[in-house]
C-alpha cells in the first residue's frame, strides 16, 4: 500500500514534470502547429538564466520571473526571426528550428559557459519528511502545485478568450482570419511567446528537481515534449496533462516492477496510443475530414 | 428498363444526424438523372455513398447487379463508377496536364510500372491534351492547378472525370462558379455523351434551367429522404417542391 | 519532344559529372578528404531514400535511422563472426538488405496508414524500440560498445571503397530516377498530392506506400552497408534520432522531390561540417563553429526556400514562364 | 450625386510573376451594389482580394472613404468596416459553425446580437448545426456560414465573391433579399455568375476580360443590350 | 590546413586548438631550437571532444596534453633534438568524424603518434587504424574494458584508468567481510560492465551484493529504483553514473543516509561535484582530485595550471599529461626514433612520472597501472562543491584490473 501511494505519487510528480516541460509545445506545436525543434533549447535557456538570477538573487521566485523574462525576450526573437517566415511549411520549420537549436544550445555556452550545473531548491521546498512509511520529497509536491497552478491559468485563458479560436482558425486559413480584421501576426507572435516562456520556466522548474542542468538538455527533453503532445493529442491542453501523468506514472511503475522494459517505455506507450488511437487520446482536432 | 445502380434502405448517420434516410432508389442505364434538393438534403453525401467515400451505416448498394456496398472508392471506380467533386478537388501542385494525364493512365491500368519512363506513354499526354481542349482549358495545360482560377478547376475536374471513361459519371455541381459564357460549352460536353447513350449520368445541380434541359428524370432529396422521383416537367410542378426549394424564383429563373 | 531532349541532356551531364568523380583519387590523393567524399556518397544515398518518402511520396519519417541501422548491423554482424572474405561480405550485404526489406515491410503494413506527424512519431518510436535492442541484444551487436570487424583487403583500399561507393551512389541515383519518372512514381507524387483524389482515381494508394517504403527501406540499408563497410566499426548510435535527422536535413537543404537534391544536400552538409569545425583551428573565435553550422541551416531557409536543387529549378521554370509570357504578350498585342 | 465610397484606380497586380491585374480602374457608390462580371480567370477575385490587401498592387491605388488603404495591411482594412465572403468561403474547418461566427465577431454588443438573430433567422441550417464542425457542412451550408460570417459585424462595404454558387433556388433568394435590405446602411461590391441575381440587385456594373476593365455602365442597360451581353457574358 | 600552427597569440585563455612547437611557449628552451628546425618533428595527433556534450572532457586532456609535452620536454618542446608538434582534432564525439579526424591525422598529417579520445566509441572506432598504420595509440581518457580487452591490439596503451580500474577501487573503498552492498547502475553497457567488474572485485573481499538496480539512461526518476534500495537494507549503495540526469538528489530526499545506508561512488570532476552536495560525507574513490596525489610532477601541474589557465587541474588533466608524458618518455628511450613496432617494446612494461605518481604500462594488455584515491567528500571552507579528502591511496598493485583480451 504505502509502495503503491509512493510510486503513484512520485509518478505524477515526474509527470507534471513533463507537462511542464511540454505544456509551452502544446500551444506552439498543438495548437499553431509549428513544428519547433528548438522548443528544447527555449527550457535550456529558462534553466540556465533562472538558475544564475537565482542564484544572484537568492530568491526562488525572482528566479521563476528570470526565467520567464527570458523566455518571453527568446520567444519573441525566435518567432520574428525564425518561425515567421515558415509557418505553414513544416519542411521549412524542421530545417530552421534545427539550425536555431544548435545555435542556442552553442550560444548558452558562450553566455554560461559549458560546464553543467548545480542547482538546488530553496531551503523551505528542500528535502522531504515522512507520512508512515512513506517519504514525501517537498519539491515534488510543489511541482505538482505548479503544474495545476500552469494548467489552471492556460486552460482558464483559453477557455475564456477567443485566443485559442483564432490560433487554430488562424492555422487552418491565415488569410481569411485577417480578412475578419483580426492581427494574426500580433497573436502569433504572443502565443508563440507565452508558450517559450512556459518551456523556460518548465526548464528552470525542472533544474532543481535534478540537481543539474547542462547546455544540452534541450536536446534531451526536446523530443520527449513532442512524444506527450503527440499522445495527448494536438492542441489539447488537458491531453497534454493526461498524457505527461500517464507517462510519468508508467515510467514509475515499470521502473519497478518491469525493470528490464523500462528503457523502452516511453517508446512502447507512444507507439501504442499511435496504433490504437493515432488522433492522441485527448485530440480536439482532426476532426476534419481532410 | 434496366438499372445500372440501385439502392436499398441506403442510410447514413454522422452522430445524430441521419444525413441520407433510408433512400432506395434505382438508377436507370443509359439515362440522365439529376438530383435535387435544399442545401443539406443528402445529396452529396448520396454521391459520397455511391462512390464510396462513405460507409453507409445501413443499407446496400448495387452495381450492376452486384453488391458494392462493402468495396472501397478504389475499386469501385475501377468497376466503372466516377465522380467529380463539388469541392474543388484536384492535385493542387501538378500541372493541369499531368492532373489529367494521371487519370488517363489510371484508366489504361498503367499501375505498378517502374520500369520505364513515364513519356513512353505518349498518348496518354495526347489523350489528356484532347480532353483539356474539350473542356477549354488547354491554354492552362502547364500552369500548376493551385494557381487556377475557381472555374478553371471546375473545368479541371471535369476533365479527369471524363478521362477515367466510366460508365456511371456522378457530377457534382460540375457548373457551380463557371462563368456563363462557358457554361454552355459545358453543357455541350455532357449533351454529347448523354447523345452517345452508353452512359449513364447523375448530376446534382442547382441550376434550373440547366437541370430541365438535360434530364431524363430528376429526384429530389429532401432531409435525406427521397421526396420525388419523375420527369422534370412533373417535378416543377410538384408543390412541396416550389415551396422548399425553388421559392419565389422558379418562374423566372429561365433566362 | 523538346522535354525528352533535355532528360537526355541532364543524364550526360550526371554521367559525365560521376565519371569525372571517378577519376578524382587517381589524381588527389588526400585520403582523408576521400574519406569525407566516401561519406558524401553514403549519406547521399542515405538521403535519396530519404527523399523517396519525404519528397516523391510526401511521407515524413523519423524513423529512417532504423533502416541504415539495420543495414550497418546486418553486414558487421556477418563480418565480425566471419572470415573477411568476398564471399561473407556479399552475404551480409544480402543478410543486410534482406532485413531491412522483411522490416520495412512489416513496419510499413503496419504504420502507413497513419498520416503525417502520426506516422512520423510512430517511426520514431520504432526506431527507438530498435536502438533499445541493439543496446541490449550485447551478444550479438556489442551493446553501446560497438561491433569492430574487418573487410576483404581489398576494399580496405581507400580508392576501392571510394569507387564502390561511387559507383553505387550512381547506379542507385539512375535507377530511382528511373523509378520516380515511371508512371508509377507519378502516382507517388498525386499521392503526395492528395490521397483521397488519388483512390478516386481508381489507385490503390497503400500498396504503393509499401513498396516505396520497402525501397527507401533497401536504399536506406544498403547506405548503412556502406556507411559500416568504410569505418569498420560502428555502435548502437547508427540508430539514433540524428541520423534520421541528417538525412531529413540533408534531403530538404538539397531540395526535397529532387534526387539530385540529396546528394547535394549530403554534401553541402558533410563538407560544411567539416569546413566549419576545421575552422576552430584557424583562431579561437571560431571554436564555437557550430553556430555557423547552425546559421547555415537558417540561411538556407531565407535563401533557398524549395533546398538548392528546388530553388534552382524554380528560378529555371520562372525564367522560362517569363519568356513565354513575353512571347504571348506579343502575340495578344499583335492580335488585337 | 452619390458619394464615391471606394475608388479603384489604375491597379495592377502580379502573382509571382504573372501580371494578373492591368490597369484596373472602378468606382463604387455608397449606397449601390456595383456588380463586377467577366468571365474565369478574368481577375475579378483578384480585384476583390487587392482591395482586401491580400494581393499586392504594384502600382495604382484604392482609396476607400477618402483614404488611400493599398499598402495597408489586410486587419487594418477589414477594421474599417469592409466584410468580404471568398470565393472559397474560407470556413475553418475544424471549428463548430459558432466558433466560425465568434472568430468573425469583432463586437459582442446588442447590435450584434441583433444582426445574429437576423441572420441565423434567413439560415435556420446555422443554427440547427450549431455545434458542428465547419469542415463537415454541406456545400451550400458552407456557404451561407461564409456569408453569415460577413454579416455579423458592421460594415460600411461588403465584397461579395459569387455567393449564390452552390445555393438552392429558394436561399439565393433570401440572399438577395438580405443584400437588398442590407443595401440601406451597406454598400456592396458583388461578383456573380448567376446573371438573373446579378440584374436583379445590381445598380451598376463592370465587365473584366484578361485582367482589364472592358466595359462599365448601369445595370438596367445591360439587361436590355443584348449585343453586349453577347459579346461580353456569352449570353444569348 | 589544420597541420600548419598559426602563431598561438600569447595569452589566451588555452583556448587554441593547437599549439605547435613555437618557441614562444618555453622561453628557456631558445638555444637548441635552430638546429632542431632543421630536424624531422616528432607529430603527435590528439582526438578530443572539443565540442559537444563532453567538450569539457577534451579541453581538459588538451591542457594537460600541453602542460604535459612542456613539463617532460621541460619546456623545450623537442625531444632527442626532434620538435614536437601537437595537432587537436575535434571528434565532437562521433564515432564516424573521430574516425575521419585520425585518417585526417594519419593520412595528410603523418602524425607518428595518436591520442584519445573522450569518448569510448571515438575510441574504439579508431584503434584499428593505430594498427593499419602501425603507429602508437595512447588511449585517454576512454574507459571502456574492451579496448584493452577484446578490442586490443599491440599498438593501443592507455594511460587511461578503465573501468575495471574504477570498480576495484569502489570496491576497495568500501567492500569488506560481510558488509552488504546494493548497486545502482543506468542500464548501458556502460553501468553493466562497471557492476560486473564490481561485483567480482567486492565479492571478492568478503562483501554481498544484495541487489543490482538499473534505471534507464535517461531516466528522471530513480524514486522506484531507491525504494526497492531501501528494502533491500544494505549497507552500502554503490552506484556507476555517467550522464548528467544524476540521481544523488533523489538519493538524498529519500534520506538513504538517514535509514543508514551509505552512499559511495567514484568522484567526478568539478563541475559535477557541485551537483554532489547532497552527498557529503559519502565515502568513494576518485581518479584524480588536485590536492590528493603528494608528488612534483602533480606540484608542477597545479602550479601550471593556477599560472595558465587560472585554475586547477581537474579530472582528465592530468591523463592528458600522463598520455604527453609516456610519449615523449618513450621516445627518449628509442632516442627519437617514432616507428612504432620498436617502441611497443620500450612500452611494454614501461614506467613513467605522472601526476598520479608512477605508471607502468603492463605488458599483456597496455594498460596502464595506477593510483587511485579512496576519499570521503567533505564540506570545505571557501569551495562550493563537497571537497574529496583523501582515505588513503590504492595502489596500482591493489586496483589492477583482470586482464581480458
Ligand atoms: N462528414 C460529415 N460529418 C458530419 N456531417 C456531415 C458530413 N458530411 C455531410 N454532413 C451533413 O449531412 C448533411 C447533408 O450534407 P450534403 O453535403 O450531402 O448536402 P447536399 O445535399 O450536398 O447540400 P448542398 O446542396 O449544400 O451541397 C448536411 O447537414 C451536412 O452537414
Ligand atoms: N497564384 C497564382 N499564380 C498564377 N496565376 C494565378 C494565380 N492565382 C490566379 N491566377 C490566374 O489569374 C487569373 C485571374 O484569376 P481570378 O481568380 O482573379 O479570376 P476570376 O475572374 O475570379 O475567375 P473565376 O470566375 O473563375 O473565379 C486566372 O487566369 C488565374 O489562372
Ligand atoms: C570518463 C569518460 C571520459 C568516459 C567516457 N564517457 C567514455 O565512454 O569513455
Ligand atoms: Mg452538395
Ligand atoms: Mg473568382
Amino acid at each position: 500500500m504505502d509502495l503503491i501511494f509512493s510510486l503513484t505519487l512520485n509518478g505524477l510528480a515526474t509527470g507534471m514534470l513533463f507537462f511542464l516541460l511540454a505544456a509551452g509545445l502544446t500551444l506552439i506545436f498543438g495548437l499553431m502547429d509549428v513544428l519547433n525543434f528548438a522548443h528544447g533549447g527555449l527550457f535550456a535557456w529558462g534553466a540556465f538564466t533562472g538558475v544564475w538570477i537565482y542564484g544572484l538573487s537568492g530568491n526562488f521566485f525572482v528566479g521563476i520571473l528570470g526565467a520567464i523574462v527570458a523566455g518571453l525576450v527568446l520567444g519573441a526573437i525566435t518567432e520574428y526571426l525564425i518561425i515567421k517566415p515558415v509557418y505553414g511549411n513544416h519542411i521549412q520549420q524542421i530545417l530552421i528550428t534545427l539550425g536555431f537549436m544548435l545555435v542556442l544550445t552553442e550560444m548558452l555556452k558562450v553566455v554560461y559557459g559549458p560546464n553543467q550545473r548545480a542547482a538546488q531548491p530553496p531551503e523551505y521546498l528542500d528535502g522531504s519528511f515522512t507520512i508512515g512509511d512513506v517519504t514525501i520529497i517537498k519539491y515534488r509536491l510543489f511541482i505538482i502545485l505548479m503544474g495545476i497552478i500552469i494548467f489552471a491559468l492556460t486552460s482558464y485563458v483559453l477557455k475564456k478568450t477567443k485566443i485559442g479560436l483564432i490560433v487554430r482558425a488562424g492555422v487552418m486559413n491565415k488569410e481569411m482570419v485577417q480578412a475578419l480584421g483580426i492581427n494574426i501576426r500580433l497573436i502569433f507572435l504572443a502565443v508563440f511567446m507565452v508558450g517559450s516562456a512556459m518551456a523556460a520556466l518548465g526548464g528552470f522548474l525542472f533544474a532543481p528537481y535534478s540537481g543539474v542542468i547542462y547546455a544540452e538538455i534541450g536536446l534531451d527533453y526536446g523530443i520527449f515534449a513532442f512524444i506527450v503532445v503527440v499522445i495527448g493529442g494536438m492542441g489539447s491542453l488537458s491531453g497534454s496533462l493526461m498524457a505527461a501523468l500517464l507517462v510519468g506514472l508508467a515510467q514509475a511503475y515499470m521502473q519497478y516492477y518491469v525493470p528490464s522494459l523500462a528503457l523502452a517505455v516511453n517508446m512502447l506507450l507512444m507507439a501504442a496510443v499511435l496504433l490504437f488511437r493515432p488522433q492522441g487520446l485527448f485530440s480536439v482536432k482532426g476532426v476534419s475530414t481532410k | 428498363m434496366e438499372h445500372i445502380i440501385e439502392t436499398n434502405n441506403l442510410s447514413i448517420a454522422f452522430g445524430g444526424h441521419v444525413a441520407v434516410d433510408s433512400l432506395s432508389v434505382k438508377i436507370p442505364k443509359n439515362k440522365f438523372t439529376s438530383v435535387i434538393g435544399p442545401n443539406g438534403a443528402g445529396k452529396t453525401t448520396f454521391f459520397n455513398l455511391l462512390s464510396g467515400q462513405l460507409r453507409p451505416t445501413n443499407g446496400e448498394i448495387f452495381y450492376k447487379g452486384e453488391n458494392i456496398t462493402k468495396k472501397s472508392s478504389t475499386e469501385r471506380t475501377r468497376m466503372g463508377i466516377g465522380r467529380s467533386f463539388q469541392i474543388t478537388n484536384v492535385f493542387p501542385n501538378l500541372t493541369v496536364l499531368e492532373n489529367v494525364r494521371l487519370a488517363v493512365q489510371s484508366n489504361e491500368k498503367i499501375r505498378y510500372q517502374m520500369m520505364f519512363h513515364f513519356k513512353k506513354y505518349k498518348k496518354f499526354e495526347e489523350k489528356a491534351m484532347e480532353l483539356l481542349e474539350l473542356v477549354l482549358l488547354e491554354t492552362k495545360a502547364d500552369s500548376v492547378a493551385i494557381n487556377l482560377a475557381h472555374g478553371e478547376k471546375r473545368k479541371l475536374e471535369i476533365a479527369m472525370l471524363l478521362a477515367l471513361e466510366t460508365d456511371l459519371l456522378l457530377l457534382d455541381e460540375p457548373t457551380a462558379g463557371m462563368s456563363l459564357e462557358e457554361v454552355p460549352a459545358i453543357l455541350e460536353v455532357i449533351k454529347k455523351i448523354k447523345e452517345k447513350g452508353d452512359r449513364t449520368i447523375v448530376l446534382i445541380e442547382h441550376k434550373m434551367d440547366m437541370i430541365l434541359d438535360l434530364s431524363d428524370q430528376v429526384m429530389v432529396l429532401f432531409n435525406g429522404q427521397l421526396l420525388a422521383q419523375d420527369s422534370p416537367s412533373e417535378i416543377m410542378e410538384n408543390k412541396t417542391v416550389q415551396s422548399a426549394y425553388l421559392g419565389g424564383l422558379h418562374d423566372e429563373n429561365s433566362a | 519532344m523538346r522535354q525528352l531532349g533535355k532528360v537526355q541532356i541532364s543524364t550526360w551531364v550526371y554521367l559525365l559529372f560521376g565519371c569525372l568523380l571517378a577519376v578524382v583519387p587517381f589524381v588527389y590523393d588526400n585520403l582523408s578528404m576521400l574519406f569525407l567524399i566516401i561519406q558524401i556518397f553514403i549519406f547521399g544515398i542515405f538521403a535519396m531514400s530519404y527523399d523517396l518518402l519525404l519528397g516523391y511520396t510526401g511521407i515524413v519519417s523519423f524513423g529512417h535511422a532504423m533502416f541504415f541501422g539495420v543495414g550497418a548491423y546486418g553486414v558487421s554482424i556477418v563480418l565480425e563472426r566471419n572470415e573477411p572474405t568476398l564471399f561473407f561480405l556479399i552475404l551480409g550485404i544480402l543478410v543486410a538488405l534482406g532485413a531491412a526489406a522483411i522490416i520495412s515491410f512489416i513496419a510499413g503494413v503496419l504504420t502507413l496508414r497513419l498520416k503525417s506527424h502520426f506516422y512520423a512519431m510512430l517511426t520514431l518510436a520504432l526506431a527507438g524500440l530498435f536502438l533499445v535492442a541493439a543496446e541490449k541484444m550485447r551478444s550479438l551487436t556489442g551493446g553501446s560498445d560497438g561491433l569492430i570487424f574487418t573487410i576483404p583487403d581489398f576494399f580496405k583500399d581507400r580508392t576501392n571503397m571510394y569507387l564502390l561507393a561511387l559507383i553505387s551512389l550512381v547506379v542507385i541515383f539512375f535507377s530511382l530516377r528511373r523509378l520516380t519518372n515511371s508512371p508509377l512514381g507519378r502516382v507517388l507524387v498525386a499521392i503526395r498530392e492528395n490521397e483521397q483524389r488519388t483512390m478516386s482515381l481508381g489507385y490503390k494508394i497503400f500498396p504503393y506506400k509499401v513498396i516505396i517504403s520497402v525501397i527507401s527501406g533497401v536504399v536506406a540499408a544498403f547506405g548503412g552497408v556502406l556507411y559500416a563497410l568504410s569505418i569498420r566499426f560502428i555502435d548502437t548510435t547508427v540508430f539514433a534520432v540524428d541520423v534520421t535527422l541528417d538525412a531529413l536535413l540533408m534531403t530538404i537543404i538539397g531540395g526535397v522531390g529532387t534526387l539530385i537534391g540529396p546528394i547535394i544536400g549530403a554534401g553541402l552538409i558533410e563538407y560544411a561540417h567539416h569546413f566549419l569545425s576545421e575552422l576552430s583551428d584557424v583562431h579561437w573565435i571560431f571554436e564555437r563553429w557550430i553556430i555557423l553550422f547552425g546559421i547555415v541551416y537558417i540561411l538556407v531557409v531565407i535563401f533557398f526556400p524549395m533546398g538548392i536543387a528546388g530553388s534552382i529549378k524554380n528560378m529555371y521554370m520562372k525564367r522560362k514562364h517569363k519568356k513565354e509570357a513575353k512571347v504571348q504578350q506579343k502575340d495578344n498585342q499583335i492580335a488585337s | 450625386m452619390m458619394k464615391t465610397l471606394l475608388k479603384v484606380d489604375e491597379i495592377n497586380t502580379y502573382i509571382d510573376q504573372f501580371h494578373i491585374l492591368q490597369n484596373v480602374s472602378f468606382e463604387v457608390k455608397t449606397g449601390e451594389v456595383t456588380v463586377l462580371l467577366g468571365r474565369n480567370g478574368a481577375g475579378k477575385t483578384t480585384t476583390l482580394r487587392t482591395i482586401m490587401g491580400l494581393n499586392s498592387a504594384s502600382s495604382g491605388s484604392v482609396v476607400y472613404k477618402d483614404e488611400d488603404i493599398t499598402k495597408q495591411n489586410t486587419h487594418h482594412i477589414a477594421r474599417k468596416g469592409i466584410g468580404y465572403v471568398p470565393e472559397d468561403q474560407g470556413i475553418f474547418a475544424d471549428l463548430t459553425v459558432g466558433e466560425n461566427m465568434r472568430v468573425a465577431m469583432q463586437k459582442e454588443d446588442d447590435a450584434t446580437k441583433e444582426r445574429m438573430d437576423w441572420v441565423l433567422n434567413m439560415f435556420p441550417d446555422l443554427k440547427k448545426f450549431w455545434n458542428k464542425a465547419g469542415g463537415q457542412l454541406s456545400g451550400g451550408q458552407k456557404q451561407m456560414l461564409s456569408i453569415a460570417r460577413a454579416y455579423i459585424n458592421e460594415n460600411d462595404l461588403l465584397l461579395i465573391d459569387e455567393p449564390s454558387k452552390g445555393l438552392a433556388p429558394i436561399i439565393v433568394e433570401k440572399v438577395m433579399e438580405s443584400i437588398q435590405e442590407m443595401k440601406e446602411k451597406t454598400t456592396i461590391v458583388l461578383v456573380e455568375q448567376n446573371f438573373y441575381m446579378a440584374s436583379s440587385i445590381g445598380d451598376s456594373f463592370y465587365i473584366l476580360d484578361d485582367g482589364m476593365t472592358v466595359h462599365s455602365g448601369k445595370m438596367n442597360e445591360l439587361k436590355d443590350d443584348e449585343v453586349l451581353k453577347k459579346k461580353y457574358l456569352g449570353i444569348a | 590546413a589544420a597541420c600548419n600552427s598559426e602563431d598561438t597569440s600569447g595569452g589566451d585563455n588555452g583556448n587554441d586548438q593547437e599549439q605547435g612547437s613555437d618557441s614562444e611557449q618555453g622561453d628557456d628552451g631558445s638555444e637548441g631550437s635552430d638546429d632542431s628546425a632543421s630536424k624531422e618533428p616528432i607529430k603527435i595527433g590528439v582526438l578530443a571532444s572539443l565540442s559537444g556534450a563532453l567538450e569539457v572532457y577534451g579541453k581538459q586532456t588538451q591542457q594537460g596534453f600541453d602542460l604535459g609535452i612542456e613539463y617532460a620536454t621541460d619546456g623545450t618542446m623537442e625531444v632527442a633534438g626532434r620538435p614536437i608538434e601537437i595537432i587537436y582534432e575535434d571528434t565532437e564525439t562521433t564515432p564516424q568524424v573521430a574516425r575521419q579526424k585520425a585518417l585526417k591525422l594519419l593520412e595528410e598529417d603523418k602524425v607518428d603518434f595518436l591520442v584519445g579520445s573522450s569518448s569510448s566509441g571515438d575510441t574504439l572506432a579508431v584503434v584499428d587504424l593505430a594498427q593499419e598504420y602501425e603507429k602508437i595509440m595512447i588511449v585517454e581518457p576512454a574507459v571502456a574494458d574492451s579496448i584493452t580487452g577484446e578490442n586490443f591490439n599491440e599498438y593501443i596503451f592507455r594511460t587511461a584508468r578503465n573501468s575495471s580500474q574504477d570498480a576495484v577501487a569502489g570496491a576497495a573503498a568500501i567492500a569488506d567481510e560481510g558488509v552488504k552492498i546494493a548497486t545502482l547502475a543506468p542500464d548501458s553497457a556502460f553501468g553493466r560492465d562497471g557492476i560486473s567488474a564490481f561485483k567480482e572485485a567486492a565479492e571478492g573481499l568478503g562483501a554481498e551484493i544484495v541487489l543490482e538496480e538499473y534505471p534507464p539512461a535517461d531516466a528522471t526518476d530513480f524514486t522506484a529504483n531507491i525504494q526497492k534500495i531501501i528494502q533491500a537494507e544494505p549497507d552500502y549503495l554503490f552506484v556507476v553514473w555517467a550522464g548528467a540526469n544524476t540521481p544523488w538528489n533523489q538519493i538524498a530526499d529519500m534520506d538513504l543516509q538517514g535509514k543508514g545506508i551509505k552512499i559511495s561512488t567514484g568522484a567526478p570532476d568539478i563541475a559535477a561535484l557541485s551537483t554532489m552536495q547532497p552527498l557529503v560525507g559519502m565515502e568513494g574513490f576518485t581518479v584524480y582530485y588536485h590536492d590528493l596525489p603528494d608528488n612534483e610532477v602533480n606540484d608542477w601541474l597545479v602550479q601550471k595550471m593556477e599560472e595558465k589557465h587560472g585554475t586547477v587541474p581537474d579530472l582528465f588533466t592530468p591523463g592528458g599529461m600522463s598520455a604527453a608524458i609516456s610519449i615523449v618518455e618513450a621516445l627518449k628511450q628509442s632516442e627519437g626514433d617514432a616507428t612504432g613496432s620498436k617502441l611497443i617494446d620500450i612500452m611494454e612494461g614501461m614506467s613513467f612520472e605522472t601526476p598520479k605518481g608512477t605508471m607502468t604500462f603492463r605488458p599483456e594488455d597496455h594498460q596502464a597501472l595506477q593510483s587511485l584515491y579512496s576519499i570521503t567528500l567533505e564540506e570545505k571552507e571557501g569551495f562550493d562543491y563537497p571537497v574529496p579528502v583523501l582515505n588513503r591511496v590504492l595502489s596500482p598493485e591493489e586496483t589492477a584490473p583482470p586482464i581480458r583480451n
